[in-house]
Protein backbone atom coordinates (compact mmCIF):
# COMPACT_ATOMS: atom_id res chain seq x y z
CA UNK A 1 0.00 0.00 0.00
CA UNK A 2 1.55 3.40 -1.34
CA UNK A 3 0.89 5.74 1.32
CA UNK A 4 3.35 8.55 0.75
CA UNK A 5 1.60 10.93 0.03
CA UNK A 6 -1.27 12.75 2.44
CA UNK A 7 -3.97 13.18 -0.36
CA UNK A 8 -4.52 12.57 -3.52
CA UNK A 9 -7.27 14.25 -6.33
CA UNK A 10 -7.92 13.48 -10.08
CA UNK A 11 -7.58 17.23 -11.64
CA UNK A 12 -11.25 17.95 -12.70
CA UNK A 13 -13.22 21.09 -13.18
CA UNK A 14 -14.46 21.83 -9.77
CA UNK A 15 -11.76 24.36 -8.95
CA UNK A 16 -13.76 25.04 -5.91
CA UNK A 17 -13.94 21.72 -4.92
CA UNK A 18 -9.62 21.32 -5.38
CA UNK A 19 -9.26 24.72 -3.61
CA UNK A 20 -10.96 23.77 -0.46
CA UNK A 21 -9.03 20.45 -0.30
CA UNK A 22 -6.03 22.43 -0.62
CA UNK A 23 -6.79 24.79 1.86
CA UNK A 24 -8.03 22.20 4.29
CA UNK A 25 -4.75 20.17 3.81
CA UNK A 26 -2.07 23.31 4.19
CA UNK A 27 -4.37 24.58 7.31
CA UNK A 28 -3.98 20.73 8.80
CA UNK A 29 -0.57 20.84 7.86
CA UNK A 30 0.90 24.61 9.53
CA UNK A 31 -0.53 27.26 7.16
CA UNK A 32 -2.11 29.92 8.15
CA UNK A 33 -3.48 33.24 6.70
CA UNK A 34 -1.74 35.06 3.44
CA UNK A 35 0.11 31.55 3.20
CA UNK A 36 -2.95 29.58 3.35
CA UNK A 37 -4.83 32.12 0.55
CA UNK A 38 -1.69 31.66 -1.64
CA UNK A 39 -0.93 27.79 -2.18
CA UNK A 40 -4.68 28.00 -3.09
CA UNK A 41 -4.33 30.41 -5.61
CA UNK A 42 -1.00 28.57 -6.87
CA UNK A 43 -2.89 25.65 -7.21
CA UNK A 44 -6.16 26.93 -8.74
CA UNK A 45 -4.01 28.98 -11.33
CA UNK A 46 -1.85 25.29 -11.97
CA UNK A 47 -5.15 23.30 -12.27
CA UNK A 48 -6.34 26.03 -14.94
CA UNK A 49 -3.70 25.78 -16.69
CA UNK A 50 -4.34 22.32 -17.23
CA UNK A 51 -7.56 22.37 -18.86
CA UNK A 52 -6.51 25.82 -21.15
CA UNK A 53 -3.20 24.41 -21.93
CA UNK A 54 -2.83 20.98 -21.09
CA UNK A 55 -4.29 17.34 -21.33
CA UNK A 56 -7.74 18.69 -18.89
CA UNK A 57 -6.54 15.74 -16.67
CA UNK A 58 -4.09 14.52 -14.54
CA UNK A 59 -3.58 13.86 -10.18
CA UNK A 60 -3.45 16.49 -7.47
CA UNK A 61 -0.99 15.13 -4.85
CA UNK A 62 -0.29 17.19 -1.27
CA UNK A 63 2.49 16.01 0.57
CA UNK A 64 3.70 17.60 4.12
CA UNK A 65 7.01 18.04 5.30
CA UNK A 66 8.44 19.92 8.88
CA UNK A 67 7.53 23.31 7.69
CA UNK A 68 5.58 23.36 4.89
CA UNK A 69 3.52 21.58 2.01
CA UNK A 70 4.01 20.17 -1.33
CA UNK A 71 1.02 20.04 -3.59
CA UNK A 72 2.09 18.41 -7.29
CA UNK A 73 -0.21 18.85 -10.06
CA UNK A 74 0.65 16.08 -12.60
CA UNK A 75 -0.85 17.24 -16.14
CA UNK A 76 -1.65 14.41 -18.13
CA UNK A 77 -1.13 16.61 -21.34
CA UNK A 78 3.09 16.65 -20.84
CA UNK A 79 2.81 19.87 -22.40
CA UNK A 80 4.39 21.97 -18.81
CA UNK A 81 8.28 22.72 -19.72
CA UNK A 82 10.99 24.65 -17.29
CA UNK A 83 10.99 27.18 -20.27
CA UNK A 84 7.38 27.92 -19.48
CA UNK A 85 8.12 28.81 -16.07
CA UNK A 86 11.03 30.73 -16.65
CA UNK A 87 9.36 33.00 -19.42
CA UNK A 88 6.57 33.38 -17.04
CA UNK A 89 6.24 37.41 -17.49
CA UNK A 90 3.51 39.89 -16.07
CA UNK A 91 2.09 42.11 -18.70
CA UNK A 92 -0.67 44.38 -17.22
CA UNK A 93 -1.05 45.72 -20.68
CA UNK A 94 -1.45 41.82 -22.61
CA UNK A 95 -3.60 39.39 -22.14
CA UNK A 96 -1.94 36.44 -20.96
CA UNK A 97 0.89 35.70 -18.71
CA UNK A 98 0.02 36.05 -15.34
CA UNK A 99 -1.21 32.49 -14.35
CA UNK A 100 2.95 30.71 -13.87
CA UNK A 101 3.83 34.45 -13.04
CA UNK A 102 1.59 34.21 -9.71
CA UNK A 103 2.76 30.62 -8.96
CA UNK A 104 6.44 31.52 -8.78
CA UNK A 105 6.02 34.17 -6.94
CA UNK A 106 3.08 33.33 -4.24
CA UNK A 107 5.48 29.42 -3.79
CA UNK A 108 8.23 29.14 -2.10
CA UNK A 109 10.01 26.60 -4.29
CA UNK A 110 8.11 25.64 -8.26
CA UNK A 111 9.60 23.07 -10.08
CA UNK A 112 8.16 21.40 -13.09
CA UNK A 113 9.98 17.66 -14.33
CA UNK A 114 9.21 15.75 -17.63
CA UNK A 115 8.89 12.27 -17.43
CA UNK A 116 6.66 9.59 -19.63
CA UNK A 117 3.69 9.99 -17.12
CA UNK A 118 2.87 14.16 -18.01
CA UNK A 119 3.94 16.83 -16.42
CA UNK A 120 4.76 17.45 -12.67
CA UNK A 121 4.76 20.65 -11.26
CA UNK A 122 5.75 21.13 -7.68
CA UNK A 123 4.73 23.61 -5.37
CA UNK A 124 6.05 24.16 -1.92
CA UNK A 125 5.12 26.38 0.78
CA UNK A 126 6.82 26.96 4.07
CA UNK A 127 4.54 27.94 7.08
CA UNK A 128 6.86 31.28 7.19
CA UNK A 129 5.03 34.62 6.49
CA UNK A 130 4.49 35.46 3.23
CA UNK A 131 5.61 39.35 3.47
CA UNK A 132 9.25 38.18 3.98
CA UNK A 133 8.82 36.12 0.97
CA UNK A 134 7.25 39.50 -1.49
CA UNK A 135 10.03 41.97 -0.23
CA UNK A 136 12.51 38.80 -1.00
CA UNK A 137 11.40 38.26 -3.99
CA UNK A 138 9.32 40.60 -5.90
CA UNK A 139 11.75 43.66 -6.54
CA UNK A 140 9.76 44.13 -9.65
CA UNK A 141 7.10 45.99 -8.71
CA UNK A 142 6.71 48.18 -5.58
CA UNK A 143 5.01 46.52 -3.27
CA UNK A 144 2.81 48.65 -1.50
CA UNK A 145 0.17 47.48 0.80
CA UNK A 146 -2.86 47.80 -1.60
CA UNK A 147 -5.12 47.37 2.03
CA UNK A 148 -3.04 50.55 3.39
CA UNK A 149 -3.61 52.90 -0.05
CA UNK A 150 -6.98 52.24 -0.24
CA UNK A 151 -8.03 53.32 3.15
CA UNK A 152 -5.87 56.64 2.05
CA UNK A 153 -6.03 56.85 -1.42
CA UNK A 154 -3.90 59.54 -1.70
CA UNK A 155 -0.86 57.93 -0.23
CA UNK B 1 -20.37 22.38 -9.81
CA UNK B 2 -19.41 25.44 -9.94
CA UNK B 3 -18.87 28.25 -7.61
CA UNK B 4 -21.43 30.54 -6.78
CA UNK B 5 -20.51 33.88 -8.53
CA UNK B 6 -23.29 36.44 -7.70
CA UNK B 7 -23.47 39.80 -9.64
CA UNK B 8 -25.80 43.09 -9.15
CA UNK B 9 -25.04 46.37 -10.80
CA UNK B 10 -26.79 49.42 -10.18
CA UNK B 11 -26.66 52.85 -11.87
CA UNK B 12 -26.04 56.31 -11.04
CA UNK B 13 -25.49 59.34 -13.05
CA UNK B 14 -22.67 58.21 -15.46
CA UNK B 15 -21.39 55.35 -13.20
CA UNK B 16 -22.51 51.20 -12.96
CA UNK B 17 -21.53 50.34 -9.83
CA UNK B 18 -20.97 46.73 -9.57
CA UNK B 19 -21.04 44.05 -6.98
CA UNK B 20 -18.98 40.60 -6.74
CA UNK B 21 -19.90 37.86 -4.56
CA UNK B 22 -18.50 34.70 -4.15
CA UNK B 23 -15.96 32.87 -6.08
CA UNK B 24 -14.22 33.98 -9.36
CA UNK B 25 -12.52 31.54 -11.27
CA UNK B 26 -12.05 30.24 -14.70
CA UNK B 27 -15.24 27.89 -14.78
CA UNK B 28 -17.33 31.07 -14.17
CA UNK B 29 -15.27 34.38 -15.11
CA UNK B 30 -17.30 34.34 -18.75
CA UNK B 31 -20.60 34.94 -16.82
CA UNK B 32 -18.73 37.95 -15.48
CA UNK B 33 -17.53 39.05 -19.18
CA UNK B 34 -21.22 38.97 -20.18
CA UNK B 35 -22.75 40.75 -17.55
CA UNK B 36 -20.19 43.67 -18.04
CA UNK B 37 -21.10 43.82 -21.17
CA UNK B 38 -24.50 43.36 -21.02
CA UNK B 39 -24.89 46.25 -17.71
CA UNK B 40 -22.23 48.86 -18.59
CA UNK B 41 -23.65 51.89 -20.54
CA UNK B 42 -21.02 53.52 -23.40
CA UNK B 43 -19.13 55.98 -21.23
CA UNK B 44 -19.95 54.50 -18.11
CA UNK B 45 -16.91 54.71 -15.14
CA UNK B 46 -17.34 51.32 -13.66
CA UNK B 47 -16.87 51.08 -9.76
CA UNK B 48 -16.17 47.31 -8.42
CA UNK B 49 -17.44 46.53 -5.15
CA UNK B 50 -15.34 43.37 -4.23
CA UNK B 51 -16.53 43.28 -0.57
CA UNK B 52 -18.13 39.81 -0.69
CA UNK B 53 -15.59 38.48 -3.30
CA UNK B 54 -13.89 36.01 -1.04
CA UNK B 55 -11.66 34.07 -4.33
CA UNK B 56 -10.47 35.66 -7.55
CA UNK B 57 -8.02 33.96 -10.01
CA UNK B 58 -6.08 35.51 -12.61
CA UNK B 59 -9.03 35.17 -15.09
CA UNK B 60 -10.52 38.14 -12.88
CA UNK B 61 -7.57 40.10 -13.30
CA UNK B 62 -7.95 40.06 -17.12
CA UNK B 63 -11.09 40.91 -17.42
CA UNK B 64 -11.26 43.74 -15.23
CA UNK B 65 -7.87 45.15 -17.13
CA UNK B 66 -9.97 44.61 -19.66
CA UNK B 67 -12.96 46.73 -18.40
CA UNK B 68 -9.92 49.17 -17.60
CA UNK B 69 -9.23 49.74 -21.02
CA UNK B 70 -12.96 49.87 -22.40
CA UNK B 71 -13.30 52.31 -19.76
CA UNK B 72 -10.21 54.59 -20.32
CA UNK B 73 -10.54 54.40 -24.15
CA UNK B 74 -14.08 55.92 -23.22
CA UNK B 75 -12.86 58.78 -21.30
CA UNK B 76 -14.23 57.09 -18.14
CA UNK B 77 -12.74 54.83 -15.71
CA UNK B 78 -12.15 51.70 -13.33
CA UNK B 79 -12.17 51.92 -9.64
CA UNK B 80 -12.35 49.08 -7.39
CA UNK B 81 -13.73 48.91 -3.39
CA UNK B 82 -13.11 47.26 -0.65
CA UNK B 83 -10.16 44.39 -2.04
CA UNK B 84 -8.86 42.37 0.27
CA UNK B 85 -8.39 38.75 1.27
CA UNK B 86 -7.48 36.87 -1.82
CA UNK B 87 -8.47 39.34 -4.56
CA UNK B 88 -5.92 42.16 -2.71
CA UNK B 89 -3.11 39.32 -3.46
CA UNK B 90 -3.79 38.20 -7.00
CA UNK B 91 -3.84 42.22 -7.59
CA UNK B 92 -0.55 43.16 -5.89
CA UNK B 93 2.03 40.18 -6.88
CA UNK B 94 0.91 40.92 -10.05
CA UNK B 95 1.42 44.73 -10.05
CA UNK B 96 -2.01 45.13 -11.58
CA UNK B 97 -3.06 47.25 -8.33
CA UNK B 98 -0.95 49.93 -9.53
CA UNK B 99 -3.23 50.51 -12.57
CA UNK B 100 -6.31 50.11 -11.10
CA UNK B 101 -7.29 53.05 -8.10
CA UNK B 102 -8.53 51.47 -5.07
CA UNK B 103 -11.02 52.77 -2.28
CA UNK B 104 -11.79 51.20 1.59
CA UNK B 105 -15.49 51.38 0.44
CA UNK B 106 -17.80 52.26 -2.26
CA UNK B 107 -18.98 55.67 -1.08
CA UNK B 108 -15.22 56.54 -1.36
CA UNK B 109 -14.81 54.90 -5.16
CA UNK B 110 -17.86 56.77 -6.07
CA UNK B 111 -16.84 59.94 -4.79
CA UNK B 112 -13.69 59.55 -6.23
CA UNK B 113 -15.15 58.77 -9.83
CA UNK B 114 -17.17 61.75 -9.55
CA UNK B 115 -14.66 63.95 -8.64
CA UNK B 116 -12.69 63.41 -11.76
CA UNK B 117 -15.05 63.33 -14.17
CA UNK C 1 -2.61 7.16 -14.74
CA UNK C 2 -5.72 5.46 -12.30
CA UNK C 3 -8.07 8.41 -11.26
CA UNK C 4 -10.95 6.16 -10.15
CA UNK C 5 -11.36 7.81 -7.45
CA UNK C 6 -12.19 11.48 -6.21
CA UNK C 7 -10.25 11.61 -3.06
CA UNK C 8 -7.74 9.56 -1.14
CA UNK C 9 -6.06 10.15 1.90
CA UNK C 10 -4.01 7.60 3.97
CA UNK C 11 -5.10 6.49 7.51
CA UNK C 12 -3.09 8.73 10.07
CA UNK C 13 -3.47 9.69 13.50
CA UNK C 14 -5.08 13.64 12.75
CA UNK C 15 -8.74 12.32 13.23
CA UNK C 16 -9.75 16.34 12.51
CA UNK C 17 -7.97 16.05 9.11
CA UNK C 18 -9.60 13.05 8.06
CA UNK C 19 -13.08 14.56 9.06
CA UNK C 20 -12.41 17.80 7.11
CA UNK C 21 -11.56 16.18 4.13
CA UNK C 22 -14.61 14.01 4.30
CA UNK C 23 -17.13 17.26 4.94
CA UNK C 24 -15.38 18.67 1.75
CA UNK C 25 -15.74 15.66 -0.46
CA UNK C 26 -19.35 15.46 0.88
CA UNK C 27 -20.50 18.97 0.74
CA UNK C 28 -19.27 19.05 -2.47
CA UNK C 29 -20.79 15.93 -4.02
CA UNK C 30 -24.49 16.87 -3.00
CA UNK C 31 -24.72 16.33 0.57
CA UNK C 32 -25.80 18.66 3.43
CA UNK C 33 -26.61 19.03 6.97
CA UNK C 34 -27.35 15.76 9.25
CA UNK C 35 -26.29 13.49 5.93
CA UNK C 36 -22.73 15.60 5.72
CA UNK C 37 -22.52 15.09 9.93
CA UNK C 38 -23.47 11.77 9.74
CA UNK C 39 -20.97 10.96 6.81
CA UNK C 40 -17.97 12.75 9.35
CA UNK C 41 -19.25 11.03 12.28
CA UNK C 42 -19.52 7.44 10.55
CA UNK C 43 -16.25 7.81 8.92
CA UNK C 44 -14.71 8.77 11.64
CA UNK C 45 -16.01 5.49 13.82
CA UNK C 46 -14.58 3.82 11.60
CA UNK C 47 -10.43 5.08 11.26
CA UNK C 48 -10.90 5.29 15.19
CA UNK C 49 -11.68 0.97 15.25
CA UNK C 50 -8.20 1.47 12.46
CA UNK C 51 -6.63 2.38 15.52
CA UNK C 52 -8.32 0.69 17.99
CA UNK C 53 -8.36 -2.51 16.66
CA UNK C 54 -6.91 -2.47 13.33
CA UNK C 55 -3.75 -2.35 11.82
CA UNK C 56 -3.20 1.10 12.57
CA UNK C 57 -2.46 2.07 9.11
CA UNK C 58 -4.72 2.16 6.00
CA UNK C 59 -6.14 4.48 3.01
CA UNK C 60 -9.04 6.67 2.86
CA UNK C 61 -10.79 6.45 -0.60
CA UNK C 62 -13.81 8.56 -1.27
CA UNK C 63 -15.88 8.52 -4.45
CA UNK C 64 -19.01 9.86 -5.80
CA UNK C 65 -21.99 8.73 -7.32
CA UNK C 66 -25.20 10.38 -8.98
CA UNK C 67 -26.92 10.84 -5.59
CA UNK C 68 -24.54 10.69 -2.82
CA UNK C 69 -20.88 9.45 -1.83
CA UNK C 70 -19.01 6.15 -1.14
CA UNK C 71 -16.18 6.61 1.21
CA UNK C 72 -13.95 3.43 1.76
CA UNK C 73 -11.84 2.51 4.87
CA UNK C 74 -9.45 0.61 3.98
CA UNK C 75 -7.51 -0.98 7.20
CA UNK C 76 -4.23 -2.80 6.58
CA UNK C 77 -4.68 -5.38 9.50
CA UNK C 78 -7.71 -6.73 7.66
CA UNK C 79 -9.25 -7.71 10.76
CA UNK C 80 -12.84 -6.78 10.25
CA UNK C 81 -15.20 -9.24 9.58
CA UNK C 82 -18.83 -9.17 7.95
CA UNK C 83 -19.61 -11.24 11.77
CA UNK C 84 -18.16 -7.96 13.50
CA UNK C 85 -20.82 -5.64 11.49
CA UNK C 86 -23.62 -8.41 12.27
CA UNK C 87 -22.64 -8.60 16.04
CA UNK C 88 -22.64 -4.71 16.50
CA UNK C 89 -25.28 -4.14 19.43
CA UNK C 90 -25.75 -0.68 21.57
CA UNK C 91 -25.33 -1.50 25.42
CA UNK C 92 -25.47 1.88 27.33
CA UNK C 93 -24.56 -0.06 30.51
CA UNK C 94 -21.85 -1.95 28.92
CA UNK C 95 -18.65 -0.42 27.75
CA UNK C 96 -18.67 -0.88 23.69
CA UNK C 97 -20.19 -1.86 20.78
CA UNK C 98 -21.34 1.82 20.08
CA UNK C 99 -18.88 2.34 16.56
CA UNK C 100 -20.20 -0.07 14.40
CA UNK C 101 -23.58 0.38 15.53
CA UNK C 102 -23.41 3.71 14.46
CA UNK C 103 -21.94 3.55 11.40
CA UNK C 104 -24.77 1.33 10.22
CA UNK C 105 -27.41 3.34 11.44
CA UNK C 106 -26.43 6.13 9.82
CA UNK C 107 -24.80 5.54 6.43
CA UNK C 108 -27.57 4.27 3.73
CA UNK C 109 -25.07 1.27 3.03
CA UNK C 110 -22.61 -0.64 4.64
CA UNK C 111 -20.63 -3.42 3.26
CA UNK C 112 -16.84 -5.25 4.45
CA UNK C 113 -14.71 -6.97 2.12
CA UNK C 114 -11.78 -9.23 2.97
CA UNK C 115 -9.12 -8.94 0.66
CA UNK C 116 -5.82 -9.68 0.44
CA UNK C 117 -4.58 -6.24 0.83
CA UNK C 118 -6.94 -5.76 3.79
CA UNK C 119 -10.34 -5.12 4.96
CA UNK C 120 -11.99 -2.13 2.88
CA UNK C 121 -15.10 -0.76 4.63
CA UNK C 122 -17.84 0.72 2.15
CA UNK C 123 -20.02 3.70 3.63
CA UNK C 124 -22.27 4.92 1.07
CA UNK C 125 -24.32 7.71 2.24
CA UNK C 126 -27.14 9.31 -0.59
CA UNK C 127 -27.92 12.88 -0.69
CA UNK C 128 -31.30 12.61 0.63
CA UNK C 129 -32.52 13.50 4.17
CA UNK C 130 -31.53 11.52 6.64
CA UNK C 131 -34.52 11.48 9.08
CA UNK C 132 -36.15 8.84 6.18
CA UNK C 133 -33.01 6.62 6.86
CA UNK C 134 -34.11 7.02 10.74
CA UNK C 135 -37.42 6.33 10.58
CA UNK C 136 -36.91 3.32 8.18
CA UNK C 137 -33.98 1.91 10.14
CA UNK C 138 -33.96 2.12 13.68
CA UNK C 139 -37.53 1.32 15.60
CA UNK C 140 -35.55 -0.25 18.00
CA UNK C 141 -35.59 2.91 19.94
CA UNK C 142 -37.73 5.62 20.52
CA UNK C 143 -37.10 8.41 17.97
CA UNK C 144 -37.63 11.40 19.78
CA UNK C 145 -35.93 14.20 18.83
CA UNK C 146 -33.75 15.44 21.32
CA UNK C 147 -33.23 18.86 20.24
CA UNK C 148 -37.77 18.54 20.96
CA UNK C 149 -37.16 17.05 24.31
CA UNK C 150 -34.00 20.08 25.21
CA UNK C 151 -36.27 22.92 24.41
CA UNK C 152 -39.89 21.28 26.17
CA UNK C 153 -38.13 19.18 28.96
CA UNK C 154 -41.31 18.21 30.40
CA UNK C 155 -42.34 16.40 26.81
CA UNK D 1 -2.51 17.35 15.10
CA UNK D 2 -5.00 16.54 18.15
CA UNK D 3 -8.22 18.95 17.62
CA UNK D 4 -8.50 21.37 19.87
CA UNK D 5 -10.89 20.28 23.26
CA UNK D 6 -11.49 22.84 26.00
CA UNK D 7 -12.39 22.51 28.95
CA UNK D 8 -14.23 24.83 31.92
CA UNK D 9 -16.05 24.00 35.14
CA UNK D 10 -17.66 26.25 37.27
CA UNK D 11 -18.34 25.24 41.15
CA UNK D 12 -22.01 25.62 42.63
CA UNK D 13 -23.13 24.10 45.75
CA UNK D 14 -23.39 20.28 45.04
CA UNK D 15 -22.84 21.15 41.46
CA UNK D 16 -20.24 20.77 38.97
CA UNK D 17 -20.78 22.55 35.79
CA UNK D 18 -18.58 21.46 32.85
CA UNK D 19 -18.39 23.26 29.79
CA UNK D 20 -16.70 21.67 26.59
CA UNK D 21 -15.64 23.46 23.17
CA UNK D 22 -14.56 21.95 20.01
CA UNK D 23 -13.78 18.49 19.01
CA UNK D 24 -13.97 15.24 21.12
CA UNK D 25 -12.72 12.09 20.04
CA UNK D 26 -10.95 9.32 20.48
CA UNK D 27 -7.06 11.41 20.26
CA UNK D 28 -8.40 13.52 23.23
CA UNK D 29 -10.88 12.22 25.29
CA UNK D 30 -8.53 11.12 27.61
CA UNK D 31 -8.13 14.60 28.50
CA UNK D 32 -11.60 14.59 29.78
CA UNK D 33 -11.53 11.35 31.30
CA UNK D 34 -8.80 13.19 33.40
CA UNK D 35 -10.53 16.06 33.87
CA UNK D 36 -14.02 15.06 34.95
CA UNK D 37 -11.76 13.04 37.59
CA UNK D 38 -10.08 15.83 38.76
CA UNK D 39 -12.58 18.37 38.91
CA UNK D 40 -16.37 16.39 40.34
CA UNK D 41 -15.90 16.69 43.91
CA UNK D 42 -17.52 13.60 45.55
CA UNK D 43 -21.52 12.91 45.44
CA UNK D 44 -21.46 16.46 43.38
CA UNK D 45 -24.05 16.28 40.47
CA UNK D 46 -22.89 17.49 36.46
CA UNK D 47 -24.10 19.36 34.15
CA UNK D 48 -22.30 18.88 30.72
CA UNK D 49 -22.81 22.00 28.51
CA UNK D 50 -22.02 21.10 24.94
CA UNK D 51 -23.44 24.16 23.52
CA UNK D 52 -19.95 25.02 21.91
CA UNK D 53 -18.75 21.20 21.21
CA UNK D 54 -19.02 20.64 17.49
CA UNK D 55 -18.11 16.93 17.01
CA UNK D 56 -18.17 14.02 19.22
CA UNK D 57 -17.76 10.29 18.54
CA UNK D 58 -18.77 7.17 20.77
CA UNK D 59 -15.94 7.88 22.70
CA UNK D 60 -17.62 10.65 24.19
CA UNK D 61 -20.97 8.63 24.71
CA UNK D 62 -18.51 5.97 26.71
CA UNK D 63 -17.29 9.20 29.22
CA UNK D 64 -20.88 10.86 29.58
CA UNK D 65 -21.99 7.04 30.27
CA UNK D 66 -18.93 6.37 32.71
CA UNK D 67 -19.77 9.79 34.39
CA UNK D 68 -23.64 8.90 34.41
CA UNK D 69 -23.16 5.68 36.66
CA UNK D 70 -20.43 7.48 39.11
CA UNK D 71 -23.36 10.00 39.52
CA UNK D 72 -26.00 7.55 39.99
CA UNK D 73 -23.52 5.73 42.62
CA UNK D 74 -23.48 8.88 44.69
CA UNK D 75 -26.50 9.66 44.89
CA UNK D 76 -26.24 12.44 42.05
CA UNK D 77 -27.38 12.81 38.05
CA UNK D 78 -25.70 13.71 34.86
CA UNK D 79 -27.59 16.46 33.01
CA UNK D 80 -26.82 18.06 29.17
CA UNK D 81 -27.32 21.11 28.61
CA UNK D 82 -27.60 22.74 24.99
CA UNK D 83 -26.75 19.66 23.01
CA UNK D 84 -27.51 19.96 18.80
CA UNK D 85 -25.94 19.11 15.99
CA UNK D 86 -23.08 16.23 15.53
CA UNK D 87 -23.18 15.37 19.51
CA UNK D 88 -27.00 15.01 19.54
CA UNK D 89 -26.85 12.57 16.47
CA UNK D 90 -24.28 10.55 18.65
CA UNK D 91 -26.41 10.40 21.46
CA UNK D 92 -29.77 9.70 19.57
CA UNK D 93 -28.70 7.02 17.08
CA UNK D 94 -27.40 4.89 20.31
CA UNK D 95 -30.23 5.51 22.09
CA UNK D 96 -28.07 7.17 24.93
CA UNK D 97 -30.11 10.33 24.79
CA UNK D 98 -32.77 8.95 26.62
CA UNK D 99 -30.35 8.01 29.91
CA UNK D 100 -29.27 11.88 30.21
CA UNK D 101 -31.40 14.27 30.47
CA UNK D 102 -30.75 16.94 28.13
CA UNK D 103 -32.13 20.38 28.49
CA UNK D 104 -32.13 23.59 26.40
CA UNK D 105 -30.11 25.91 28.41
CA UNK D 106 -27.46 25.08 31.37
CA UNK D 107 -29.45 27.66 33.54
CA UNK D 108 -32.37 25.15 32.90
CA UNK D 109 -30.04 22.03 33.85
CA UNK D 110 -29.14 23.19 36.72
CA UNK D 111 -32.35 24.26 37.76
CA UNK D 112 -33.48 20.40 37.26
CA UNK D 113 -30.63 19.17 38.91
CA UNK D 114 -31.18 21.26 42.06
CA UNK D 115 -34.96 20.43 42.20
CA UNK D 116 -34.47 17.07 42.77
CA UNK D 117 -31.27 16.62 44.87
N1 LIG E 1 -0.22 22.72 -18.20
C1 LIG E 1 0.35 23.32 -19.27
N2 LIG E 1 0.62 22.61 -20.41
C2 LIG E 1 1.19 23.20 -21.48
N3 LIG E 1 1.55 24.50 -21.52
C3 LIG E 1 1.34 25.26 -20.43
C4 LIG E 1 0.72 24.71 -19.25
N4 LIG E 1 0.66 25.70 -18.32
C5 LIG E 1 1.17 26.80 -18.90
N5 LIG E 1 1.59 26.54 -20.17
C6 LIG E 1 2.21 27.51 -21.11
O1 LIG E 1 2.71 28.62 -20.39
C7 LIG E 1 2.10 29.83 -20.89
C8 LIG E 1 1.92 30.83 -19.76
O2 LIG E 1 0.91 30.36 -18.85
P1 LIG E 1 0.27 31.35 -17.80
O3 LIG E 1 1.37 32.17 -17.18
O4 LIG E 1 -0.55 30.57 -16.86
O5 LIG E 1 -0.63 32.36 -18.63
P2 LIG E 1 -1.88 32.09 -19.57
O6 LIG E 1 -2.53 30.84 -19.07
O7 LIG E 1 -2.71 33.31 -19.42
O8 LIG E 1 -1.30 31.93 -20.95
C9 LIG E 1 0.81 29.38 -21.54
O9 LIG E 1 0.35 30.30 -22.50
C10 LIG E 1 1.21 28.03 -22.13
O10 LIG E 1 1.90 28.21 -23.34
N1 LIG F 1 -10.79 -2.32 12.00
C1 LIG F 1 -11.08 -3.40 12.79
N2 LIG F 1 -10.25 -4.46 12.81
C2 LIG F 1 -10.54 -5.54 13.60
N3 LIG F 1 -11.63 -5.63 14.38
C3 LIG F 1 -12.50 -4.60 14.39
C4 LIG F 1 -12.27 -3.45 13.60
N4 LIG F 1 -13.31 -2.60 13.81
C5 LIG F 1 -14.12 -3.19 14.70
N5 LIG F 1 -13.65 -4.40 15.05
C6 LIG F 1 -14.27 -5.37 16.00
O1 LIG F 1 -15.63 -5.04 16.17
C7 LIG F 1 -15.90 -4.78 17.56
C8 LIG F 1 -16.96 -3.72 17.72
O2 LIG F 1 -16.45 -2.46 17.31
P1 LIG F 1 -17.20 -1.12 17.69
O3 LIG F 1 -18.66 -1.33 17.46
O4 LIG F 1 -16.58 -0.01 16.95
O5 LIG F 1 -17.02 -0.95 19.26
P2 LIG F 1 -15.68 -0.79 20.11
O6 LIG F 1 -14.66 -0.17 19.23
O7 LIG F 1 -16.09 0.09 21.23
O8 LIG F 1 -15.34 -2.20 20.54
C9 LIG F 1 -14.56 -4.43 18.17
O9 LIG F 1 -14.51 -4.68 19.55
C10 LIG F 1 -13.62 -5.32 17.37
O10 LIG F 1 -13.61 -6.63 17.88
Amino acid sequence: MNTEFELRCPIGPDLGYIRDLVRIHGQHHGLTGERLDDLAIAVNEAVTNVFDHGGRAGLITARDHEHGVTVEILDAGGGLTPEHLAAAIVDPAGNHGFGLWIIQHLCDEVAVEQTGLGSPLSLHMSGRPATVVLLDRSARHTRRDLRRAVSDPTS
Amino acid sequence: MTPALLLHHQYLPGVCVLALAGELDRTNSGELTAYLKRVRRPGDHVVADLADLSFMDSSGLHILLDCHRTCLAEGASLHLAATYGVPVRVLEVTGVAEYLPGHATVQEAIAAVLRRP
